[in-house]
């Protein structure tokens, strides 16, 4: 079902820039359910941004150039995480955008619900211990170019919570080998070090896989919550840069 | 004739747990014989769960009034002034019997009961925290109980969107066969913006919101079912199941349909369902209600009017509206994707009428089912004071592994298989989580902080309740100093045995005693509380457990406290060097001793010392830990948690045992960077204060007079403080 | 060694939030034509021995211990 | 009215961590003659009109596209 929208075919990047009216507003989608938009619209407005929520049933992103999908439990994440959400309204304009090449970032619920759609590929699993995990993880920067990861610097580490049940990326043979061969991994579970090893993986993902990022760089999906970084109290700012590259090609 | 509305017999009234007295009283209240669902009415609001009705004579003592208190007990939750126009609103509740029948929906419909309760005044709950107690992991099914509790706690949390950010968690065999679940959760709102669970202007609308009604949980029904038998078929009544998506769009919508001032009133259908809301809004308001019951929204045919009261089914609203206001409120539910249903209206009789298809089903006053139900004045005797002992001779042991030996315990070690299963994080507003003294999160949008704790040593309870209730406090004041916050309320879950054991009773009495002599003291108020009995098995009670909740304020955060030794840090305890050994966790796990005095509570000391630390900390100049559990041994070990050590050297004429491992009173160890230390030692002027050395690299080492006490590596240490709840991994 | 099945299913009167909010959807989506979803586990076995009685009567045995929540649930073992 | 059941497994070569751990535990209890367990969902469905192919039709779409992840999940519609 999803086979026909995956991808998302790069348009040109001016349409977006066209519809949008100067100000620099970020769309955070909220599903029934959502229960991170509030703190991304947080951080949308704490990098200079303009945060619009647009609920689930719009059929438009309020003519922002971008959009969070965040984390939280569409839907209760009672069939599977991010499933129920996919079929949304709101999901049509997202699809468009990204093929409009706008900015997109699905964070925790917003990624499992970009795979659910097919515009990054895969599928998550339970995580491994079938529980859920909240905890501060390591992630290396495997990608630091085009719109959304631009502000990173390839091989560095951030610091990072995690905070999910289904985290447990999964691809078949072929879809992750392409995957790699593309560079569509954009983060990596590491050790402090940077290493990417077994023992950093909290939650079984092939490969490591804490993002995924596009062919054309505008749609981003990770695990890791960047937007509970971005302020001295939150005990890092490493999330900051995601978001201050959201907002600025907003 | 149906079962439902056939009159009800003294029989029936004790199916229900009524005694011959409160029969009596019914029959004269109303001056007529009731019928069936009349009885479960005034049986399910004259429980002890609902009435309070053993303990309520006692818990008058507590102090409830402050100048922070908005909302003392008696509302959903209570409410303090946080300054700046925001107030916070908190509660805890117990859980323990439905945890025990079934963990995971147990534990799950705790948490979401506890939230209803916050977010029904208007506020936005920022945190919980819970308050675990277990028995021994080899007594049967133990094992399921935690792992269903725990799962139970997170999965519900972490789906509504709000951060477990802590709790407390003990074992003990006198668990073992009735766990305790104690959930607290804490919201703010604006102050303008609180509601209250009345039911005032006759004419308003009433209107039933969430999910449909089943027949979860009634109670009952069980027995009341051979009399139903009479052609009506009984069922059984089923487990409640927690629906944390369903509670989190009837927290949006509630918000917001307080927000947008369309609600006169509103209460969450928690215990005994509709009856409980219905008649206390009622009671509130001084009006009453009249409900059409063939308009409740059913999930199972054939429901009763008995049944459609007494349910317990759980993410459901009763709610007042004015009439001109419906159409925009009921727009606002059905945006959210919830049914909101009129059922009734406001009367100007003081009385709750229920029809149902049509006829009369019930007709009852109000007064007497709430203002004036039965209220207790149970036998009790004082605790037989905890016998003297004469402790073993404790020197030269090797307390190095005395030291292993508590880390590893379960009671002792780190709790993170516990809370890396809920989501602490949420709301990208927690600056202290799990793992530090206590929580601190942010208010949305401002640097106020605020600061919860839990906190209740069940073993000094049961050795002597008042003086461990006392402590309850004490230990709740110095948590929060811990993170620099100052107490502004209390919330308390009483968790003890039956009631009409004397003995238990006498438990209570000098449980609350001591809470309440310790909040005078420390002048914090007690807003809200729950009081859970019968907690017990086989005429067997569990330890008293008075457990409270405290809640902080740090006005301006600009400083995350930290918990952790930093690098070339001097290392200072504040207060005595010795602990006393009653009560303590050496005694306990390392002696195998369940015995010892616990000490009164040094009230001047406690609050001079907590006003030092607190200060401290808010300045962002110290690492604290208070010196409970396990003591200065175990709260050096645990801050070594960030990866640096220690070198610390005792005085002299410190005795090992107390000095290492010695609990209670005013002490905290301190970790300063060696630019701040005047400033500590000008700060705790005309305190007690004692440098034992410096953080410093892998190892933590204590000595004394050059002799090594204890020798570990930090490494060893974290491995061994994960050995206790390990096998949850 | 054979194909066990056994079907998990919550009790009739129980709630399911999952069924419920799954229905919404569907309905949502314009499959107004299914009036109630209700969600259960299935879980494939397979068992050596599944012939011998004794064996199938431990398969009883284990769905009740430990493949269902009898607080909860009903179960069911379909063999081969 | 009909009852329809979706079963939704996990494919084959899709790692099933929820069954293993099953499996795992059944063996620690003496269950070792179940030597594999596989999750899956079972949707039971109250369909109105589901003797109409266009209704069953719909509700092969509804499997397809909402019940099941074809990238992790095969699924099948049992009509009544
Ligand atoms: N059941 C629980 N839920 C959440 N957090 C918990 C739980 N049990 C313990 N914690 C956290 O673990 C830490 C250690 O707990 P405890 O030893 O009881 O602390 P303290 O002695 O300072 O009160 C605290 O930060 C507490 O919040
Ligand atoms: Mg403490």
């Amino acid at each position: 079902m999803t086979a026909s929208v995956r991808g998302g075919e790069g348009g040109p990047a001016s349409s977006v820039a066209a519809r949008r009216g100067g100000g620099r507003r970020v769309a955070v989608v909220v599903f029934p359910g959502s229960n991170c938009d509030r703190d991304a619209m947080a951080a949308v407005r704490g990098a200079g941004g303009e945060a619009v929520p647009v609920w689930h049933q719009s059929e438009d992103l309020a003519g922002c150039g971008a959009v969070i999908l965040p984390g939280g439990f569409s839907y209760g994440d009672y069939l599977r995480a991010g499933a129920m959400a996919a079929h949304s309204p709101v999901m049509r304009a997202v699809r468009r955008l990204a093929v409009e090449g706008g900015a997109i970032l699905g964070i925790c619920n917003g990624f499992q619900v970009l795979l659910e759609v097919g515009l990054l590929p895969g599928a998550m699993l339970p995580n491994r211990s079938l529980r859920f995990i909240c905890r501060e993880v390591r992630i290396r920067v495997e990608r630091a170019d085009g719109l959304l990861l631009r502000h990173l610097a390839q091989g560095q580490v951030l610091r990072l919570p995690i905070a999910h049940k289904e985290g447990n990326w999964y691809a078949p043979g072929d879809v992750l080998e392409r995957v790699e061969s593309e560079g569509g991994v954009a983060f990596r579970y590491c050790s402090p070090a940077g290493e990417v090893r077994p023992e950093a993986n909290p939650n079984g993902a092939l490969a490591n896989v804490a993002g995924l990022v596009n062919r054309e760089g505008n749609v981003l999906g990770l695990m890791p919550h960047p937007e509970r970084r971005v302020a001295g109290l939150h005990g890092g700012v490493d999330g900051l840069g995601l978001i201050r590259a959201l907002v600025e090609v907003a | 004739m149906t079962a439902w509305d056939s009159p009800a017999t003294l029989a029936i009234a004790r199916e229900h747990g009524l005694t011959p007295a409160e029969w009596e009283r019914i029959l004269t209240a109303l001056g007529r014989v009731p019928n069936l669902t009349e009885v479960g009415i005034f049986a399910a609001l004259w429980s002890e769960h609902c009435s309070y009705k053993s303990s309520k004579l006692h818990l008058r003592r507590f102090p409830t009034r402050g100048p922070r208190v908005v909302q003392g007990p008696g509302e959903n939750a209570g409410i303090v002034s946080l300054g700046d126009g925001w107030v916070a609103v908190f509660k805890m509740e117990s859980h323990n019997h439905p945890s025990f029948i079934e963990p995971y929906q147990g534990a799950a419909t705790g948490v979401g009961g506890i939230l209803r309760d916050v977010f029904t005044m208007g506020a936005r709950p920022i945190m919980s925290l819970n308050s675990l107690r277990f028995g021994e992991l080899e007594a049967p099914r133990m094992r399921h109980l935690v792992d269903g509790v725990v799962r139970g706690i997170g999965d519900y949390g972490n789906c509504v969107g709000v951060p477990t950010v802590g709790g407390e968690v003990d074992f003990h065999r006198a668990f073992n066969g009735n766990i305790l679940v104690n959930a607290m959760c804490v919201g703010v709102a604006r102050e303008e913006k609180i509601f209250y669970g009345r039911a005032s202007g006759p004419g308003n609308r009433v209107v039933y919101l969430g999910s449909k009604t089943g027949r979860d949980g009634i109670h009952g029904a069980t027995m009341a079912s051979d009399v139903f038998d009479e052609g009506a078929t009984a069922r059984r009544p089923t487990v409640q199941v927690g629906d944390p998506f369903t509670e989190k769009l009837l927290m949006e919508c509630c918000l917001e349909l307080m927000d947008g001032g369309l609600l006169v009133g509103i209460q969450d259908m928690g215990a005994a369902g509709l009856t409980s809301s219905a008649f206390e809004m009622a009671a509130r308001a001084g009006c009453g209600l009249e409900l059409d019951l063939s308009r409740v929204p059913v999930r199972a045919e054939g429901m009763t009017p008995y049944e459609l009261m007494l349910s317990e089914s759980q993410e459901r609203m009763l709610m007042v509206v004015e009439p001109r206001l419906l159409p925009r409120a009921l727009a606002v539910c059905a945006r959210w994707g919830l049914d909101g249903v009129e059922i009734g209206r406001v009367i100007r009789e003081p009385e709750v009428r229920a029809t149902f298809a049509g006829r009369l089903a019930f007709c009852l006053p109000v007064k007497p089912l709430v203002d004036e139900a039965p209220v207790y004045d149970r036998a009790w005797v004082p605790p037989a004071p905890a016998p003297p002992v004469t402790l073993p001779h404790l020197i030269g042991r090797d307390w190095s592994a005395d030291l292993r030996r508590l880390l590893s315990r379960p009671q002792m070690g780190c709790s993170r298989f516990i809370w890396e299963q809920y989501d602490q994080s949420v709301g990208a507003a927690t600056v202290a989580g799990p793992g530090e003294d206590a929580a601190l999160v942010l208010i949305p949008g401002t640097r106020i902080g605020v600061a919860a704790t839990t906190d209740c040593n069940s073993l000094a309870c049961g050795l002597d309740p008042r003086r461990g209730a006392a402590q309850a406090v004490a230990e709740a004041v110095r948590n929060l100093a811990c993170v620099g916050a100052e107490p502004v309320g209390l919330t308390d879950c009483l968790n003890f045995g039956s009631p009409e054991n004397p003995e238990v009773m006498g438990q209570l009495v000098a449980a609350i005693d001591g809470m309440a002599a310790a909040c005078r003291a420390f002048d914090v108020p007690v807003v809200s509380g729950n009081v859970s009995l019968y907690n017990e098995t086989s005429g067997q009670a569990i330890l008293p457990t008075p457990t409270v909740g405290m809640v902080g304020l740090v006005p301006e955060v600009r400083h995350a406290p930290r918990a952790c030794f930093a690098e070339s840090d001097a290392v200072y305890i504040l207060g005595p060097l010795e602990g006393e050994l009653g009560a303590s966790r050496f005694l306990q796990l390392v002696m195998d001793m369940q015995v010892g005095p616990v000490p009164d509570v040094d009230d001047a000391g406690e609050r001079t010392a907590a006003g030092v630390v607190r200060d401290l900390v808010r300045l962002g100049l110290v690492a604290a830990r208070d010196l409970s559990d396990g003591g200065l041994a175990v709260a050096a070990a645990e801050m070594t948690a960030g990866g640096v050590g220690a070198v610390l050297e005792l005085p002299a004429e410190a005795s090992e045992a107390r000095a290492l491992f010695g609990e209670w009173g005013p002490r905290y160890l301190l970790a300063v960077s060696p630019a701040w230390e005047d400033s500590l030692v000008r700060a705790a002027d005309g305190l007690v204060l004692t440098r034992l050395g410096i953080a410093v690299g892998e190892r933590l080492l204590i000595r004394r007079s050059g002799e090594t006490l204890i020798d570990e590596s930090v490494s060893e240490i974290a491995a061994l403080r994960e050995v206790g709840l390990g096998w949850l991994a | 060694m054979g194909q066990v099945e056994v079907r998990v299913k919550l009790k009739e009167d129980v709630l399911d939030p999952q069924g419920e909010a799954i229905r919404r959807v569907l309905a949502g989506l314009g499959y107004g034509e299914i009036t109630r979803v209700r969600v259960g586990k299935l879980l494939l076995l397979e068992v050596d021995g599944v012939e011998k009685p004794a064996v199938r009567a431990r398969l009883e045995q284990a769905a009740q211990e430990v493949l269902s929540n009898p607080v909860i649930e009903d179960f069911e073992v379909r063999l081969p």
